[in-house]
């Protein structure tokens, strides 16, 4: 497998408050120097709480926001440079969809509208029986029947808007699809057929994902491999199989253990830590998570760790692995 | 049966809540009841537009009227029947012996009052304290939801203070009266999994140490079996399953409760595809005849399109499913 | 806080800047332009008029001339005006304090009869009261504020003889003719015969607006969240909407009277047509119809003042409301 | 509007019934308006100075009696409808074409541009509109095309603000990210996209812009500073009625162009008001 993305030291600075003197009111580094690469056909999951930088990231890796510095490599092309117009192309290959499916289709389009269009606008298919017959084909795909195609989205249930918009991202033949918690907002019920089309699409169309959670039971059933982020930085990155096994940072024990079990009879001593996520304003210095790890020393405090292999295709930044 | 034990906490039968809506009525509780004993954690699962919520606001009186209208056969806590309580009565009953938290922790709490202020009105109205007695039984309140710095929290303006602080807080409010029953509409659904533990921890302990019956509203299998005794699955304003813990998670008995269970990841093992339910949740202005689960269920035969199955009694639970009247006879 | 009032008076001396830059060149592009009085004038010959241009400085080029104005202004010195040769600023000050006696007086009938109106409409909705009162919004929406005084004046001037139809007090009135007594009494009437017809005029807008802003925004603030914890808490619906929904309702109607002000001075230039009311307005349109320039870029600019200082009155009295201002603005 | 969302708003705008029948009036009224010549039973500008013509009271012969210069008031009225009828709608249109562009404008692209762009409407709003427009006309003595053109650029800014909370909140929704990740043109996005989502509020704004601008229009008129003779609207029929002694010889050349406004705009704004429940309740607080 060969990659097909890579991303390099990438950051993403929020600047507080308008005008002169932006500084002074404060930065979120919301994505801070991140760099990770991407395998054709393979899912990477990128986990953590919420305000740790992973939707941004998402976003970022689109250009759907601009990047404070790094680079974004697509198939050895750097797109973070390429103008609107040089963009075009690779706007094809790259597609995204959203939590929110309420609000990621216009309200004002109708299924088969919002389907078309992209085929239009990219001069894909002129003729309109041509154009009808490619947006019952994405329907049928993403499990709807084809004459949901004059129906708007409020007239459709969660789920199925869900479909809609995975078709809709689907209607150019992309390559990589950036999922921004494409199921945490479904239904229990709905939930897993969601992701077991995500997973049927991938096999059939040969799709890589990007796929953004909080929820570590769907990350660990859909991904190769999961990225932890933590305050804008990946604290922990590795295939799925040795981080649900062997978790080195103690965020990510943390993360696991939380996860509340299914089985009533095994009470388990969760591992609880007494603070918050901090500020994102003003997070702390050294390693972002000393102020409630557990096992935190000296060194924590002034020292950022560095991301490096523990194992095979397994990296964690946190100096334990030090000593 | 369950009812007859003598430490029932909160009695409702056939409660039934409707809405009137522009495109027509539509019954989000249709006859649901449910029995909460003394300092017992019981489940409401469901998912969205199932009732939950609208159960428990119904049980607080809360529901806006119009558009919406509350009928139950009984509706009783501790012995008295909320329905026949006037609004001044009831708004002593809330807070003081049932309260509610919410969600929406952002939200839920005025942005225009310190919480302080908020939590202080709160003790003052229900304890006749004076402000200074009120003032140190805040501090203890915050500090009993394991709030640090408590004084200096009382200052804070709810915006100040991260979700998990906020839910904290309406914790606080909640419990500073230590009511008999706490109604906790999905108090984790928004926060974060480490808080979201901490929370369940907190929740844990209010119904160990301070004898406070919960009745935990969540959508999250996962949740009940870290923290319920018993959970009363509910499907498009029904009960349909009605079991202790154990029972729900090793033998679940409705076809939905299997199908929900069957839906989710495992943790411990890997699967390639999920067990589905297939379709979507019935839109509640047109429900199907019959078992409102038909639909959508694997075991459907001839009586279940045309007639509503009662809740069967099987194994110590409930269960509202045909398949089970059949094991009767 | 006093880092964002600072910044606020900048961005006011700003606008007050690019105003008066405005307004100078809108008069300026006028055919005629600060000469428009009399180039229509045939009676004049043309050296008439550049001896008229010489003395008032018109004879040179247009940027120049705003420098000159801008710096006279700076001093206090707003210019001659061309109808009776007196200072600007003399005859603006003369007319000044009618027109804020006027819009004062206004301003609190506005807000005592409004608040409460809406407060009552949104407590009561659908009520006969809230009905009537919505009704009546809309008319006085509607209702052109010149015909309204008219058909007063009509009706209380001449029908039935009650009130003066214009002025703003008696000429030959003397407080000394009547007993100390009663003298107060007498002054307040004297003054308050005068004004009553045109505050209402000028009231009667604002009434309508403000009432069913208050009555939408109070409705907005009880189907929040955490009103709805309010009550879940077991806080009485009295002390709900007054002292937890009505600060929060308050905030955006401090802001919409606040951007309301130029509509009420424009309010108040009517109204002082209709009722010879000797203020600013009227002056404003007795110096229009001659085409009195400095006359009209004097007004315009301190009536941009009041309005900007009007403004960051709002915006004071906002943040004090509502905690969560930050930096923005 | 596809049939779906038009068969609902009907419906919806159907059960108001004031809402209906403030349509119906003012369809009344833009019939007469039209059919002026019809219906009018005297020459509207004709002056007849004899003591026994002036201040008629009504009578069969003047329907609604005369003037002060011994004209017809109902002809009058009919003809006068024409010009506040049309500086209304004209000015509505002017403010809408240039406050939606400018507010879309100002929202879509955000930052600095706006920042400088709501600026000027922050300064442009803090000016009573009717200085503005006063020390225009009376200036440029414009007819009613030009008091519909002043008028319009003299009270763009509130559309323009609004418009330009929608453009903001809009272009951070979900479909707007889609679409610039499917590559399409902003020109698309804000035509396509976000301006249908906007234009249930921009049609409520813009009845009731034609009712403030017939209010705005009437009270120039009334000033003096309006449309100026031979042509006329309601507004400058009242003008006379600012002599007292007008008003008390004959209260009737005031009463009825007045009410002619005062039905209009009441029309008017309950129509808007009905159109505003009908699309989305959501609205009620934003559009005016």
């Amino acid at each position: 497998m060969s990659s097909l993305l890579e991303v390099r030291n990438l950051k993403k600075y929020f600047f507080l408050g308008k005008g002169a003197g932006k500084e002074q009111n404060g930065v979120v580094r919301a994505v801070d120097g991140i760099s990770f690469t991407v395998k054709k056909c393979e899912t990477l999951g990128l986990v953590g709480e919420s305000g740790c930088g992973k939707s941004s990231a998402g976003r970022v890796i689109l250009r759907l926001l601009t990047a404070t510095a790094g680079e974004i490599l697509y198939e050895g092309q750097n797109i973070e440079q390429l103008s609107h117009r040089e963009l075009l192309p690779y706007r094809r290959k790259m597609q995204i969809i959203f939590q929110d499916q309420s609000g990621s289709l216009n309200p004002h389009l109708t299924i088969g509208n919002a389907l078309g269009e992209p085929l239009r606008v990219h001069r894909l298919i002129y003729r309109k029986e041509e154009l009808k017959a490619k947006v019952e084909h994405l329907l049928e795909l993403v499990g709807l029947s084809p004459d949901q195609m004059c129906r708007y989205p409020h007239e459709l249930s969660g789920g199925q808007r869900q479909r809609v918009a995975l078709a809709r991202a689907l209607a150019l033949n992309p390559q990589l699809i950036v999922c921004d918690e494409p199921v945490s907002a479904l239904d229990v019920s709905i939930q897993a057929q969601i992701i077991n089309l995500l997973k049927e699409l991938q096999q059939k169309c040969g799709l890589t994902y990007i796929f953004i959670a909080h929820d570590l039971r769907v990350v660990k059933h859909i991904s190769d491999r999961i990225a932890v982020m933590y305050l804008g930085k990946i604290v922990e990155l590795s295939s799925k199989e040795s981080l649900y096994a062997r978790a080195k940072h103690p965020y990510t024990q943390a993360l696991l253990a939380s996860i509340p079990r299914l089985t009533p009879s095994v009470r388990r001593q969760p591992l609880i830590f007494s603070g918050e996520p901090p500020n994102p304003l003003n997070p702390p210095a050294g390693c972002h998570f000393h102020t409630r790890c557990p096992y935190a020393f000296a060194r924590c405090a002034w020292e950022e760790p560095l991301l490096q292999a523990v194992d095979f295709d397994h990296s964690a930044a946190c100096h334990l692995l030090d000593r | 049966m369950v009812n007859t034990l003598p430490d029932i906490l909160l009695e409702l039968k056939n409660l039934r809540t409707k809405f009137k809506t522009f495109d027509g009525e539509v019954r989000a509780a249709d006859g649901i009841d449910l029995t909460v004993h003394k300092k017992e954690v019981l489940g409401i699962l469901g998912e969205s537009g199932c009732g939950k919520s609208v159960t428990a606001l119904s049980i607080m009186r809360l529901i806006p009227s119009p558009p919406g209208e509350v009928h139950a056969d009984k509706m009783e806590l501790n012995g008295v029947e909320l329905q026949s309580l006037t609004e001044k009565q009831m708004s002593k009953v809330r807070g003081n012996e049932i309260s509610m938290i919410f969600q929406e922790s952002f939200s839920a709490l005025n942005p225009t009052f310190t919480i302080g202020e908020q939590l202080i009105d709160v003790l003052m109205l229900h304890q006749r304290l004076d402000r200074g007695a009120a003032f140190h039984k805040a501090i203890e309140a915050l500090s009993l939801v394991q709030i640090p710095a408590a004084a200096k929290r009382l200052s804070d303006y709810p915006h100040q203070l991260s979700g998990g602080m906020r839910q904290r807080v309406m914790l606080a409010m909640a419990c500073a009266c230590t009511p008999s029953l706490l109604l906790a509409d999905e108090p984790t659904t928004a926060l974060d999994v480490t808080i979201q533990a901490q929370i369940l921890e907190l929740l844990r302990w209010l119904q160990s140490e301070k004898k406070i019956a919960i009745m935990l509203i969540t959508h999250d299998l996962a949740l009940m079996a870290e923290i319920a005794q018993r959970v009363a699955v509910l499907y498009a304003g029904v009960v349909v399953e009605n079991a202790s813990v154990q029972n729900l998670f090793t033998k679940p008995l409705h076809p939905y409760t299997q199908g929900l269970l069957a839906s989710l990841p495992l943790l411990e093992a890997e699967c390639e595809r999920l067990k589905v339910i297939p379709g979507g949740v019935p839109n509640m202005l047109s429900l199907p005849d019959g078992c409102r689960f038909h639909p959508r269920c694997p075991h459907c035969w001839q009586i279940c399109r045309q007639e509503e199955p009662p809740l069967f009694p099987q194994n110590g639970s409930e269960v509202r499913c045909w398949l089970f009247a059949r094991e009767m006879k | 806080m006093a880092n964002r009032f600072l910044r606020r008076f900048a961005t006011l001396l700003l606008s007050l800047l690019v105003i008066s830059l405005l307004s100078f060149t809108l008069i300026e592009l006028s055919p005629g332009g600060a000469m428009a009085r009399y180039v229509e004038n045939p009676k004049m010959s043309e050296a008439d008029r550049a001896r008229i241009a010489e003395r008032f400085g018109l004879d040179k080029p247009a940027p120049v001339r705003y420098f000159i104005w801008l710096r006279n202004t700076l001093q206090g010195d707003l210019g001659i005006s061309f109808m009776t040769g007196r200072p600007v600023l003399t005859e603006i000050l003369e007319r000044l304090p009618a027109t804020l006696k006027l819009m004062t007086v206004s301003f609190f009938i506005s807000i005592i009869v409004a608040i409460p109106i809406g407060i009552y409409s949104a407590t009561h909705r659908h009520s006969l009261a809230d009905n009537l009162a919505s009704a009546c919004s809309f008319l006085g929406l509607s209702l052109p504020s010149f015909w309204f005084g008219l058909l007063l004046i009509y009706l209380f001037s001449i029908w039935l003889g009650w009130l003066p139809a214009g002025g703003m007090i008696t000429p030959w009135f003397d407080p000394a003719a009547y007993p100390l007594l009663i003298r107060p009494f007498v002054i307040f009437w004297e003054h308050t015969r005068y004004l009553l017809m045109p505050a209402i005029v000028l009231s009667l807008s604002n009434i309508s607006s403000w009432s069913r802003y208050m009555r939408s925004s109070l409705l907005d603030v009880i189907s929040q969240n955490y009103i709805r914890t309010a009550r879940a808490n077991g806080v009485p619906e009295r002390k709900v909407v007054y002292k937890y929904a009505l600060r929060n309702a308050l905030t955006p109607l401090v802001t919409l009277m606040g951007l309301d002000l130029p509509v009420f001075f424009a309010g108040a230039v009517v109204t002082e047509q209709i009722f010879a009311w000797p203020g600013m307005g009227r002056l404003f349109i007795s110096a229009a119809g001659n085409r009195d320039y400095q006359v009209l870029m004097g007004i315009t600019m301190i009536t941009a003042v009041l309005v900007l200082l009007g403004n960051l009155l709002a915006d004071l009295l906002y943040s004090i409301l509502n905690p969560r201002v930050t930096y923005e603005g | 509007m596809k049939s779906g969302l038009l068969n609902d708003f009907m419906r919806a705008f159907q059960k108001n019934r004031q809402a209906t029948f403030a349509a119906a009036i003012l369809l009344g009224i833009i019939f007469f308006a039209i059919f002026a010549p019809v219906f009018a039973t005297h020459n509207p500008t004709y002056i007849r100075l004899a003591q026994e013509q002036i201040q008629l009271p009504p009578t069969a012969l003047h329907l609604l009696g005369t003037d002060n210069l011994g004209r017809d008031i109902w002809s009058r009225m009919l003809f006068g409808a024409r010009i506040s009828l049309l500086v209304g709608f004209l000015t509505m249109l002017i403010t809408i074409i240039f406050g939606v562009a400018y507010g879309a404008v100002s929202g879509y692209y955000g930052g600095k541009l706006d920042f400088m762009m709501m600026r000027f409407v922050d300064i442009s709003l803090s000016l009573p509109t009717i200085f503005l427009v006063i020390i225009l006309a009376s200036f440029f003595k414009p007819d009613f095309f030009g008091i519909a053109v002043i008028i319009g650029l003299t009270s763009w800014m509130r559309t323009a603000r609004l418009v330009r909370g929608q453009f903001l909140s809009l272009k951070e929704e979900e479909f707007v990210t889609a679409a610039r990740a499917l590559g399409y043109s902003d020109c698309r996005i804000i035509f396509v996209h976000i301006l249908p989502n906007v234009r249930a509020l921009i049609i409520v704004n813009a009845t009731l812009l034609v009712a403030q601008a017939v209010l705005l229009e009437s009270a120039l008129s009334f000033l003096g500073f309006g449309v100026q003779p031979p042509q006329f609207s309601w507004g400058s029929m009242l003008s006379a009625s600012q002599q007292i002694i007008f008003l008390e010889e004959a209260p009737w050349t005031a009463f009825f162009p007045g009410l002619a406004i005062f039905i209009t705009v009441l029309c008017l704004n309950f129509f808007g008001e009905g159109l505003r429940d009908a699309w989305d309740p959501k609205l009620k607080n934003i559009a005016s």
